[in-house]
């Protein structure tokens, strides 16, 4: 085989040794990361099972003690379910209506933004980090401190929520958008640029089309993060279904069958939106799609 | 065909867009009109109160300092948000307020002034307009004001209030108070009964000892770190124990995740049954939502950081058993048949035929909830009772402290998009380069 | 039986932090008296501090009425009452007040007719509990269901977001706490107007009062029943004997003036558990 | 009519183009032929205002071309048309509407968001597909298309731009043998019967000699060659491509007749490094 | 040695191998041939136990090789390398890694799960992969590598298991010519200088004729042809790829003296697809 052998021994111990030390450096490395993530996770752990209230270990035999209590409620008065059923029905319609609604205005919102903060599309590409720092800002900004400083000048009811789940949809969207649009085939707006289009023309025609079917898939995954969203709002006094959750589940015992009516409503709705988007987004990507 | 077929059938097709063309935003806005109304937003005109968006902006970035009589002794405070940790010490006044005994002349800016008089009485001195002056008589209070009053004030038989741009006095027959507004977060650094108030940074570094007991540097250092006001040490404690759940939940949810996705992946799991029972969990686990997880949790393991942690790993359990069981069925089946002749074990299998496709996907789906999960644990936090969450929706829902919530705000903001470049890095770091 | 941990449980109505902060001293306290490690939580609402007693995390809390009711009702052996704080005048009972904006006309019930009527958290005695029990039977037909003669009855969440709400007109008129005594005009002497009073918030003069409760037993300092009988007793002779060794933390736990602690069993809060028990499906 | 005056291109230090001058005073079909990186396409790119040129000035009818701005430079450019190798159509859309995107320099942009064409231009645009005998594939997407009919339906945009001057950058440079053809004689057609200026860049010299009549040479950026198609010699294109003695300009062909030797005729296209790079040392 | 007999295939309704049988009794390399869909590849699965048979029997050296179950189908595995069409590998690891995977039949400890071989395997796998002209590509990652040097690496992984038998599917299928003739070399120098059994799927006459000592050749699941390469004329190749009277050899080459006409020699990998399906009617 030494004709198909290209280097001569030396060059062996030389390739040897290099991988030897590749190896055992890579072998080092992995050794420490892995040691870090293990201590930092154990250590982790140990410090807030520390700072609990309750112990991890003490707790977990009674993990099941309040799904108990609420079934034990709910049993006995398992007649009534039906009639919650219909009772807490319009607060989900707008536990969800504050979700589309949110979607829809931040998907329009991070629309415009990925189109201004990606390379090689952006209005003004000098006033790209500009955007970007903007959707950074509206992504870190969780919904909760929006709504709660709404609340104060608007008052209680879907529209604070409506507005804080927007404002974070355009951030988070703009995000996946401009990921997408960076990755957008910019044939064709060259195409349509040197017909002497103006660039929103160039964007709807252009980009739009080849980016539709990523950016809805994104849309609809977000719209099942919003339903939560809006729902956690609801807990904090913005109205819809989680107010109501909140204020039966507190009440505890007496009350657990209306919360275990909401609870279930909630639950099938979160599910049958989680379906329903997984099964569209799989169309519209098709397999081996982003 | 007919070039006049082909004229219709391009009429046809630009038609059909154009209507789609209307269609979608006409539905849209159609749905939004709904909303208007369902929502009721005409109503929320009338109940919106932009005063109280200008209280907020105000106080995010001034304070008031308190300086008040109590109507029955006659005795002066001051205080800085009228908080006792901010109070003067005893004996020391802001500049502006000068007199003596029951008599406090108070400098209010642009020529205004207020005075405390001897026997219960006020004076409210604005240049150009006509003194005010206000006193007890028995149990009402009595002002030289006729009607109709002017818009910056209050008035009743118990109780007057003006009320001016950067300045406010309240008086009622228990006291007389008066609150200044400066701009800026005062008290930041010190409160006022720390010797390293006021002191500049150099002069704390490097100039002499001011606190005869303690060295410049840890006396500054405690006293910043202490600060009754800022509580930095426990805002900086709350930031981290949302970190931790995160971190925690995040983690833990990716380890059990990871084995269990396996058993939901249609080319690992050949029963339909055990796959279909997994992915059921996983919608559980998922549908109930981490703030529901919280509230079962906390009967048994209380409040505190475990539980906000716990009921992240369980949420996360079913996004990541979900994405992950997705991951694994899109493997490419060549790499594991070619590890497989080579009559590897089942496990071996899984470790060179499988993980290193999927890593860099699990990977970045895992560092990207990592970031998320930071903003929701400030959710979680707060209903758990840890966290920067509890102190922001506390300092929220009482309303008064809008400074302190735009620190908290500000530092959630930072330490979100911190995670998010971290996260962003080791994306970059792990799967893009080795 | 030993304990190796002490964990104590604030309820709502400050700054989560100013609590904590408030209670430092009791920390110290029984971290002396009882030889172990104290933790304190402050969660969100009440229900954090009910569920941390219920399930054994919690050792103590200072409960509202209601709250106790609730603990109670779900489990009668979680736990126990032991004391009682004291007013000034010597009472140990508030008032739950009815309380509008001047400039909307509502002086009392008769004027609420289909307007909104906010209570505040589900868990609160005079938040929600006494006037829930208490309002129907101060007119003829009324009833705390929404939309029968109230136009809307809703949760703010507490004591403070039912003022707000109130003072911003999100709600006609709302329910909150008061000792009942001083002034209007200052918000009374305590209670959650005096601290909104205090903090610049509202403005008496813009609000009435349109209705009053009864005398409501101020809540109790319970302690979880499954504790050494030896650290009960610890815990209950440390927090009856505050107020003579050390007024200040006493007013830091207590929010405010008052005579201190003195005991109080079970039975003062029958009266609350059946209101409760009412109100439960 | 047309006058390019020391139009200068630099990308930091590379001078793409450097000081091209030449003019055009009567409609002609040009080709501009030149090995890879010779600055061709930025030359082509600045006529139509795609890239901005660094200096020298560009002057058609009397408009200074490089001073447009705004709508006055977007109507430049509807009079201007461009033709890429890539075709660059919207490969989702159907081949009518990218025909009817040539008239998007005069339309309004609310107008484009609801697909408000007028009827006349959609008859045109199938005209115009039906001149280039693809009107039957009119309601397709363009991304069926096979890339001989994309390059026609490119033509057809540009026609739809009813422009005066149509750039062309290597626009059979990705199409086989066959479809090269087609595209070419479509754009003579245009010239000859609407009597448009055509100027295309060409990486091939037989393709030039055979369409145009006028070539332009350039070499590194500069331009090294400007007269007919019989002044340009064998040594001539050596010196243009650069090419030492062994230069064979079959080996730049993409002519039918000279590449068919036994090939299996599977509708291969071959890649673009390959023609692009011809193996002048071979 | 290998023996085997009847061996049968079904999927559903179709029988992919019909009832195969053929012995080796000394080290020789084989070549099976056949088009598409014939069985090759699941002939060779069957061996490996990639895929399990339907009927039939596999012996080798008195091992009942379709009977094995759990460590012992392991060790027979680790007996009988594989080599795949598509290398295989797994490409995010580098190559001495990869090769090592070749001991996983062996060794399928806690430590190698951690990836922690015994320094004395992985000096093997250098010097294996010297022995194949790649050691310089060590460190790298699989997947940074071209086609002929990945397969060589599958190879070097095949020699890492030190089989007794090493099966290649269609091991040159994806390669261009050159690297197609340097795989197939280092497979005939294996068989050759370690005496192992070679059986290779191929898909053209001409490699099977210069590279193996005896060709089987399959037609629709069964075996129609088995002898050396001078019994396979071109009526027998005829019947085996079920060609008409218009079949060509050099249609289905791969030698890069039969397809050098003049192509321009960048290195161009074959689409898959052209030379799998040879243009047998043409
Ligand atoms: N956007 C750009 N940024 C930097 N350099 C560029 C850019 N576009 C072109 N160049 C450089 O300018 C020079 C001329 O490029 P140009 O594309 O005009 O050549 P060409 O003759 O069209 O070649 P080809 O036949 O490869 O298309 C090249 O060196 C190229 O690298
Ligand atoms: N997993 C499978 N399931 C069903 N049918 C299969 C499967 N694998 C192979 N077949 C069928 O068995 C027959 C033989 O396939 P095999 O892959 O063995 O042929 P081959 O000779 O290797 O062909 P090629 O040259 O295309 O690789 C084909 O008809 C094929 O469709
Ligand atoms: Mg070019
Ligand atoms: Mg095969």
């Amino acid at each position: 085989m030494a004709e198909i052998s290209s280097h001569g021994a030396a060059g062996l111990d030389r390739t040897r040794a290099h991988y030897m030390a590749l190896v055992q450096q890579r072998r080092l490395y992995g050794g420490i990361t892995l040691a870090i993530f293990i201590l930092l996770l154990v250590s982790g752990f140990w410090l807030a099972d520390a700072r609990n209230a309750g112990g991890f270990w003490s707790g977990l035999p009674q993990m099941f003690d309040f799904p108990a209590d609420v079934v034990a409620d709910t049993i006995p008065r398992l007649n009534l379910l039906p009639g919650y059923l219909v009772k807490y029905l319009p607060a989900l319609l707008e536990t969800v209506n504050i979700a589309a609604v949110s979607t829809l205005l931040g998907a329009l919102a991070a629309m415009i933004f990925s189109l201004l903060a990606t390379r090689g599309l952006a209005r003004w590409p000098r006033l790209i980090p500009v955007f970007r720092r903007i959707m950074d800002i509206m992504r870190a900004v969780p919904e909760i401190v929006i709504a709660l400083m709404l609340i104060f000048v608007l008052g209680g009811g879907p529209v604070p929520a409506m507005i804080a789940i927007a404002f974070h949809t355009a951030g988070a969207l703009g995000k996946l958008f401009s990921e997408v649009a960076e990755n957008a085939d910019l044939k064709p707006v060259e195409g349509l640029a040197s017909v002497g289009s103006t660039w929103s023309q160039r964007m709807w025609l252009g980009v739009l089309p080849q980016v539709a079917p990523n950016w809805l898939s994104y849309g609809l995954l977000r719209f099942e993060v919003n339903i939560r969203a809006s729902a956690i709002l609801g807990f904090v006094g913005a109205g819809g279904i989680g107010y109501e959750l909140k204020n039966a589940m507190s009440w505890g015992q007496g009350k657990f069958d209306e919360a275990a009516a909401i609870f279930i409503l909630l639950f099938l709705t979160i599910v049958a939106v989680d379906q329903l988007s997984s099964y569209a987004r799989n169309k519209l990507t098709g397999p081996g799609a982003h | 065909m007919e070039l006049a077929a082909r004229y219709a059938e391009a009429d046809r097709i630009v038609g059909r867009k154009k209507l789609v063309a209307f269609a979608v935003p006409g539905l849209i806005l159609l749905y939004f009109g709904y909303i208007f109304f369902a929502f009721d937003m005409p109503g929320l005109v009338e109940r919106a109160r932009p005063e109280n968006a200008q209280i907020l902006l105000r106080d995010t970035w001034s304070y008031k300092t308190h300086v008040t009589r109590d109507n029955r002794n006659g005795e002066l405070s001051y205080a800085v948000e009228g908080e006792r940790k901010g109070a003067y010490p005893e004996g020391q006044r802001p500049q502006w307020v000068s007199g003596e005994g029951e008599v406090a002349v108070i400098e209010l800016g642009q020529g205004r002034e207020v005075r405390f008089l001897p026997g219960n009485a006020v004076q409210f001195v604005i240049p150009g307009e006509r003194t005010i002056e206000a006193w007890l008589e028995g149990r009402s209070v009595v002002t030289n004001l006729d009607a109709p009053y002017p818009d910056y004030v209050s008035v009743s038989g118990t109780r007057l209030q003006v009320t001016l741009p950067g300045a406010r006095l309240t008086f009622t027959r228990s006291r007389s108070e008066v609150f200044r507004y400066f701009g800026g977060w005062e008290l930041f650094f010190f409160t006022l009964d720390s010797p390293y108030h006021g002191q500049g940074l150099g002069r704390i570094l490097f100039g002499a000892q001011i606190d005869p007991a303690r060295g410049n540097i840890a006396g500054a250092w405690h006293d910043f770190w202490q600060n009754p006001m800022w509580m930095h040490a426990a805002v900086a404690w709350a930031m981290f124990e949302t970190v931790l759940m995160a971190f925690l939940g995040t983690f833990g949810a990716a380890l059990i995740a990871l084995p269990v996705a396996f058993m939901a992946a249609k080319n690992f799991a050949p029963l339909r049954t055990v796959r279909f029972a997994f992915r059921r969990v996983f919608d559980f686990l998922r549908g109930v939502d981490g703030l529901i997880w919280t509230i079962v949790l906390s009967r048994a393991f209380g409040p505190g950081p475990l539980t906000g942690a716990l009921a992240i790993l369980f949420t996360d359990t079913g996004s990541f058993g979900k994405m992950f069981s997705e991951a694994l069925e899109n493997v490419d089946g060549k790499q594991i048949e070619g590890v497989a002749s080579t009559g590897a074990a089942r496990t071996h299998r899984y470790r060179f035929g499988v993980i290193p496709q999927v890593a860099p996907v699990l990977l970045s789906q895992v560092l990207y909830f990592l970031e998320s999960n930071t903003r929701s644990a400030t959710i979680i936090g707060a209903i758990t009772g840890g966290g920067i969450g509890l102190l922001l929706t506390q300092a929220m829902i009482t309303q008064k402290d809008w400074e302190e919530v735009t620190y908290y705000i500000v530092l959630i903001v930072l330490t979100v998009m911190l995670m998010d470049s971290l996260s962003g890095w080791l994306r970059r770091r792990l799967i893009k380069g080795e | 039986q030993e304990i190796t941990e002490f964990n104590i449980g604030i309820l709502g109505g400050e700054n989560a932090q100013d609590r904590l902060n408030n209670h430092e001293c009791l920390k110290t306290y029984t971290e002396e008296a009882l030889g172990v490690p104290v933790k304190l939580f402050a969660p969100a609402d009440y229900n954090g501090v009910m569920q941390g007693l219920l399930g054994g995390t919690i050792d103590m809390a200072w409960l509202g009425a209601s709250a106790y009711a609730g603990v109670y009702v779900q489990d009668p052996e979680a736990v126990e009452p032991v004391l009682v704080k004291i007013n000034l005048d010597g009472s140990y009972g508030y008032h739950s007040i009815g309380f509008a904006r001047k400039d909307s006309g509502i002086t009392s019930l008769a004027d609420m007719k289909g307007k909104t009527f906010g209570f505040g958290d589900p868990n609160s005695t005079s938040g929600y509990l006494i006037p829930s029990v208490e309002i129907p039977m101060a007119g003829e037909g009324i009833t705390m269901e929404s939309g029968d003669y109230f136009g809307e009855v809703k949760f703010t969440g507490g004591h403070e977001q039912t003022i707000v709400a109130v003072n911003n007109g999100d709600v006609d008129a709302g329910v909150t706490w008061a000792d009942g005594q001083g002034a209007w005009e200052d918000g009374y002497n305590s209670g959650s107007l005096r601290k909104a009073v205090d903090a610049g918030l509202i403005d008496m003069n813009d609000l009435v009062e349109i209705w009053r409760s009864k005398p409501i037993p101020e809540g109790p300092i319970v302690l979880r029943k499954a504790l050494p009988e030896e650290v009960k007793a610890k815990m209950t002779a440390l927090i009856d004997g505050m107020h003579d060794a050390d007024k200040e933390c006493t007013y830091n736990i207590s929010a405010g003036e008052s005579l201190g602690f003195d005991p109080i069993t079970h039975d003062a809060y029958l009266s609350i558990i059946e209101a409760r028990k009412s109100q439960s499906n | 009519m047309l006058a390019i005056n020391r139009l200068t291109k630099r990308f930091g230090a590379n001078t793409a183009v450097s000081a091209a001058s030449f003019s055009v005073d009567k409609p002609m079909m040009i080709g501009i032929i030149g090995r890879s990186g010779a600055g061709k396409s930025t030359l082509l790119r600045m006529l139509n205002r795609l890239t901005d040129a660094s200096e020298g000035s560009v002057t058609f009818e009397g408009r200074d071309v490089l001073g447009l701005t705004g709508a006055a430079r977007r109507g430049w450019q509807a009079d201007c048309a461009m033709i890429f190798q890539q075709f660059n159509l919207v490969p989702r859309m159907d081949v009518v509407s990218n025909v009817l995107h040539g008239t998007l320099g005069r339309r309004s942009t609310l107008a484009t968001f609801f697909n408000l064409y007028p009827q006349a231009d959609i008859h045109r645009a199938i005209d115009i597909l039906d001149r280039l005998g693809i009107a039957e594939q009119a309601p397709k997407r363009a991304e069926a298309l096979s890339g001989g009919q994309q390059q026609r339906v490119a033509i057809a945009r540009a026609l739809m731009q009813d422009p005066k001057i149509i750039l062309a950058d290597e626009p059979i440079a990705s199409l086989d043998p066959m479809n090269a053809q087609v595209v070419m004689q479509a754009l003579r057609r245009i010239h000859e019967e609407d009597g448009r200026t055509v100027i295309a860049n060409l990486h091939t010299l037989d393709t030039a000699r055979r369409y145009c009549d006028r070539v332009i040479g350039m070499r590194d950026g500069r331009i090294v060659f400007d007269g007919t198609p019989e002044l340009l010699t064998t040594d001539m294109a050596r010196e243009i491509y650069g090419a030492g003695e062994s230069f064979s300009e079959a080996a730049t062909s993409t002519e039918i007749e000279t590449l068919d030797r036994g090939q299996p005729e599977t509708a291969r296209h071959p890649r673009a490094d390959e023609i692009q790079h011809p193996p002048v040392s071979a």
